[in-house]
């Protein structure tokens, strides 16, 4: 790297992919070599339903910069109901972290299904400009290790 | 510079083996890094040592090793928890930390001139076999009496380290008795618990102190055993185990009544547990 | 001898270079210690502290250790760190309750350099009550509002002054630093002597407490104690005596560190064994713990009770548990004597 | 309200004498002025410990399924609709359970008195009037203007579900979430900074949580070991990630009791992020906990046309 230049701040976000839809999609997107940025680090789980709201915190807690949840879309969950269900908790994470005071855009959620691996690319590509826009996280939950306020 | 007793010297792991079939036991061998370290841990059979797995806690052991073995101390640590199943999982030649000798420990110097019985079930043998290792060494043999060891498992494949034991069978120097819970194709010593081995065997209690360690069952019910051979509460002793986080006396977690089992213990004689609240 | 406000006030302010200073503050509705930059942000006419200054010796959070972990190998690396500090406005109860941390943090075979290393590094300022809550009861314990034990200096508020009283070496050399001192008026004196006489209200009767729990580790006054206790731990967090901690680590990647963090007995944690036994695994035995340990086995370790009738975990319990009909149950349980 | 005392007093009386239950939870005279505290009575005679006022602030449910035996309980509105929850959530026996239902007309904030009077010396509570003697002044307030902030948003004053009704019914007072309201109009920044403060005295005492009906976890998220969700650290961070990971787990079954703001020992205003859900839970799915058995939890169910608006927008 030449003197001078600063590299581009790009965002560690922690993707929470179900197993059947969005992790199938994001297979595709590498297979279909469509492009999308490398920000994300990819956890699969079996169904959006099994997504703890503790995975979301302890993930800001230990400095990721955005958290992503995706799962099948609506009506097409492998296990029937596990993402209609994960909706309602969804809703009120959502809802909730923003009211304590985190950023919009710190936690997104969507529905990618196996067979949209184009749209999985963009949907990284979104809310990857959309954390990096936001900064590092310097969140209400980033521990910073000090472990008391003063 | 005072010692801060908060801080582990760093040992290596130079060994990682499996103790036992049902793959739960392991004995961890540590080397000392350097002279000084060895030195400073200074240590007596029935001593413990708090174990750091760095990036996930620290644990209490005690020590397997007799100090009769320079260079190097041994855990055998059984995989129940967080630090424990770190350890199992770890590589040769890892450093992990110690932090100790801590607590008291066997009062060998009260035991010299006396005849010993020791009796350990299942892995609760680890400082039993210090203290083993400890009287048969040469320099240390002629201190003391007759030495008789009985030690049972569930299973032939659950006794703690074979080898030693298999060597143990044919030296004049200590009586070995090994028994399992019930009969195993191959074994062809005894068969039974403890405490009815014990009758059996009916080591004398003249001139002689009992050891026990084991599951709490196994103390419960050896210890009439030993009462019934005429083994008075002052000669014997047993071992006690606690949560323990600092194994300095302060953090409060250990207590039996006013002791603290890794400061003041964890080497306790009847008697003196009888003096204790039974809260263990 | 007496100092004013105003002088005591500047040289406060002029020590703040030298020492961290902490006194007590008014932050988010509580008065607390903390550190203060200035005498104007001392909250001098509060009655106690919500929470105990103990976390000035002994933190709710401390590294104990760093360390860094690259494959095979360690680096690790001591955190303690120690600076000069002056402990400004405490009570004589909690004066008195680090005399007893002392005798936790040292025994027989080991010093906790943590702990001391802060403690000798430390001046305490006691400040005398001149209001006694209801729920205080230091007077039962051997201490009085206006007790010096504990401290290196103790003032008196007499208003626009303090009255000062030095008690250790330590206090002496500090007043030297804090300016001139001049004499009370008769009237001061009269007012010195009223706080000095003081004596809380509310009373317990501990005078046999040790003796009697000697025998009553069986009793089955515990049966019936601890039912309607939650068993959190606002008692002991509130608690300017209280010690008990544990030990743990937090590590992000190869990056981690030991720290030891407040624990209480309440807690059913507090002592399960990894193989799942639990010498207190019922609420009962904890209470039971907790009285024994500031009754009973504190005494016979270190020969003082470790309770200094500061009242914090009366008003901190939720459901009322009150440590003073605790005590008087004791007093009127009746012991079977063999 | 003397009139309610006496028939607590002979229900349990009743209760015990003929066997039908082994003990009677409920309040006695608490060792603090305009505090009570929770009593098990076992034996008839001792049911003249019992009171009833506005003192009797903990909810009892808590209780219920930690007291071994044939259980009878004094119930609140917000006691009952917990007992409901615990009931739908298999927690408790319905037959080992004795429900004493009283109407509530709400507690007294006694923080909220000792904030201006300092700690209380005497107090007496006589026709809706509070008169305190304090350490710093004496003052005498309207029962209304001192009451706990749950007690002022009580939708369910009067218990949803009883063996045993004592005295008259309390007027259900109009209530919306006014107060999630006032702070969702905050700026963001402004509601971070109120969030801070609060966690910032947060001392993970587990007050909050160990008073909480709802909270009964044989190990909760806060006590595991692995994975270790939450560090010792009492920073207003860690703090925060604890109190917002409790009032996701209470979505859709906290009760609204207020048990836990009441049981801080630090005053932090825990009940602001569990009133923000249970708005939402209202808001999106129309559901509020323990008014009814036929009920099933908001979390358990799911509609095909649940609100999506927060998915990424794309």
């Amino acid at each position: 790297m030449i003197m001078g230049e600063t590299k581009p701040y790009e965002p560690k976000i922690a993707a929470f992919l179900c197993n059947w839809c969005s992790y199938a999609g994001a297979d595709l997107a590498g297979v279909g070599r469509f492009q999308y940025p490398a920000t994300i680090r990819t956890i699969r789980v079996p169904c959006s339903g099994r997504i703890n709201p503790l995975y979301i915190l302890k993930a800001m807690a230990n400095g990721a910069d955005g958290v992503l949840v995706s799962g099948c879309h609506p009506g097409d969950c492998h296990y029937m109901s596990g993402n209609y269900v994960a909706r309602r908790k969804f809703a009120l994470i959502d809802s909730l972290l923003k009211h304590v005071g985190l950023e919009e855009g710190r936690v997104n959620f969507s529905w990618v299904s196996a067979a949209e691996g184009v749209r999985f690319a963009e949907v990284v590509k979104g809310v990857t400009e959309r954390v990096a826009a936001l900064g590092p996280n310097t969140g209400v939950f980033k521990v910073d290790g000090g472990g008391t306020d003063e | 510079m005072e010692q801060n007793p908060y801080l582990p010297i760093t040992m290596k792991l130079i060994k990682n083996m499996c103790e036992t079939e049902d793959k739960l036991i392991n004995t961890f061998t540590l080397q000392f890094q350097n002279k000084q370290d060895e030195e400073n841990f200074k240590y007596m059979p029935g001593q413990f040592a708090e174990l750091s797995a760095y990036g996930h806690g620290e644990a209490p052991f005690g020590i397997a090793t007799s100090p009769t073995e320079p260079g190097i101390i041994k855990f055998s640590v059984a995989k129940v928890g967080c630090v424990s199943n770190a350890l199992h999982l770890m590589e040769e030649g890892t450093m992990v930390g110690v932090r100790g000798p801590m607590g008291n420990y066997y009062p060998m110097e009260e035991f010299k001139g006396k005849n010993l019985v020791i009796i350990g079930g299942g892995f609760a043998f680890t400082t039993l076999r210090s203290m083993a290792v400890y009287m048969l060494d040469e320099k240390h043999r002629a201190d003391y009496g007759d030495i008789t060891v009985i030690y049972g498992a569930r299973n032939p494949g659950l006794l703690l380290y074979k080898e030693e034991l298999a060597e143990w069978e044919t030296n004049p120097n200590i009586n070995l008795v090994t028994t399992i819970d019930r009969p195993a194709e191959g074994w062809t010593k005894h068969v039974g618990f403890i405490p009815t081995i014990t009758e059996q065997v009916a080591p004398s209690s003249v001139n002689t102190y009992a050891v026990v360690c084991g599951p709490p069952a196994m103390i419960k019910y050896t210890l009439p055993v030993l009462e019934k051979l005429g083994f008075p509460p002052e000669r014997i002793y047993t071992s006690l185990e606690m949560r323990m986080k600092c194994g300095l006396g302060i953090c409060g977690r250990c207590n039996i009544g006013p002791k603290y089992v890794c400061k003041d213990g964890p080497v306790f004689s009847m008697a003196q547990l009888k003096e204790l609240p039974s809260e263990y | 001898m007496k100092i004013s406000k105003e002088k005591f006030g500047q040289s406060f302010d002029a020590l703040t270079a030298e020492y961290q200073v902490v006194a007590p503050v008014s932050e988010a509705g509580a008065v607390n210690f903390k550190t203060a930059k200035s005498f104007s942000e001392v909250k001098q006419d509060y009655l106690n502290s919500k929470l105990p200054p103990k976390s000035l010796l002994f933190p709710q959070h401390e590294k104990l250790l760093s360390y860094v972990k690259e494959g095979k190998d360690i680096t690790v690396k001591n955190e303690l760190k120690v600076g000069k500090t002056v402990l400004f406005g405490i009570r004589p109860c909690d004066a008195k309750a680090m005399l007893l941390l002392d005798k936790v943090f040292k025994n027989d075979q080991y010093r906790d350099p943590y702990y001391f290393d802060r403690r000798d590094n430390t001046v305490i300022i006691g400040l005398a009550c001149n209001k006694i809550a209801p729920t205080c009861f230091c007077s039962s314990m051997g201490i009085s509002p206006a007790c010096s034990e504990g401290s290196d200096l103790l003032l008196i508020d007499l208003g626009d002054s303090y009255n000062v009283e030095v008690i250790t070496e330590k206090g002496k050399e500090l007043l030297a630093s804090l300016g001139e001192l001049s004499e009370l008026s008769a009237q001061e004196q009269a007012l010195v002597d009223t706080v000095k006489s003081a004596q809380t209200t509310s009373k317990v009767d501990v005078s046999t407490i040790t003796a009697k729990l000697d025998k009553m580790f069986d009793n089955s006054y515990w049966d019936t104690l601890h039912e309607k206790c939650l068993g959190c731990n606002a008692c002991s967090f509130s608690c300017p005596t209280c010690h008990c901690f544990d030990i743990s680590e937090e590590v992000i990647k190869s990056e981690g560190s030991r720290v030891r963090t407040w624990d209480a007995c309440m807690a059913p944690l507090f002592t399960l064994h990894g193989s799942g036994h639990n010498p207190r695994d019922k609420k009962k035995s904890r209470w039971r713990q907790r009285m024994m340990h500031k009754f009973n086995y504190f005494v016979h370790n270190n020969g003082d009770i470790a309770c200094v009738g500061c009242g914090r975990c009366i008003k901190g319990c939720p459901v009322n548990m009150d440590i003073r009909q605790a005590i008087d149950g004791v007093n009127k349980a009746e012991v079977v004597v063999d | 309200m003397n009139s309610i005392i006496d028939d607590i007093r002979a229900a349990a009386r009743q209760l015990l004498a003929d066997g039908k239950v082994d003990v009677v939870i409920g309040y006695e005279k608490g060792s603090l002025p305009l505090k009570s505290t929770p009593c098990f009575v076992r034996s008839p005679q001792d049911a003249d410990k019992l009171i009833w006022d506005e003192t009797c602030e903990n909810n009892l449910a808590t209780y219920a399924a930690q007291t071994a035996g044939k259980k009878a309980i004094i119930a609140k509105g917000c006691d009952s609709r917990a007992l409901m929850v615990l009931l739908q959530e298999n927690q408790l026996v319905r037959d080992d359970l004795y429900i004493i239902g009283v109407s509530c007309p709400g507690v007294i904030d006694k923080n909220k008195i000792e904030a201006e009077t300092g700690e209380i010396i005497e107090a007496t509570i006589t026709d809706g009037k509070v008169s305190v003697k304090g350490i710093a002044c004496d003052k005498e307030y309207n029962f209304a203007d001192v009451k706990d902030a749950t007690c002022q948003t009580c939708r369910y004053p009067n218990p949803v579900i009883v063996d045993l009704k004592i005295g008259g019914s309390v007027e259900v007072p109009q209530s919306d979430f006014a107060d999630v309201i006032a702070l969702e109009n905050k700026s963001d920044a402004e509601r971070k900074a109120y969030f801070k403060e609060q966690m910032s005295k947060c001392i993970r005492c587990y007050a909050c949580r160990n008073a909480c009906p709802m909270c009964y976890c044989q190990e909760c998220f806060v006590d595991c070991n692995a994975p270790k969700w939450l560090t010792g650290g009492v920073d207003s961070a860690e703090n925060l990630l604890f109190q917002t990971g409790r009032a996701l787990h209470l979505a859709g079954r906290c009760v609204e009791c207020g048990a836990c703001s009441r049981a801080c020992p630090q005053g932090v205003d825990i009940r602001a992020l569990s009133r923000k859900v249970n708005k939402d839970v209202k808001e999106m799915y129309n559901h509020e906990s323990g008014i009814s058995e036929d009920i099933k939890p908001a979390l358990n169910v799911y509609s095909a046309d649940d609100p999506e608006e927060f998915l990424v927008k794309e």
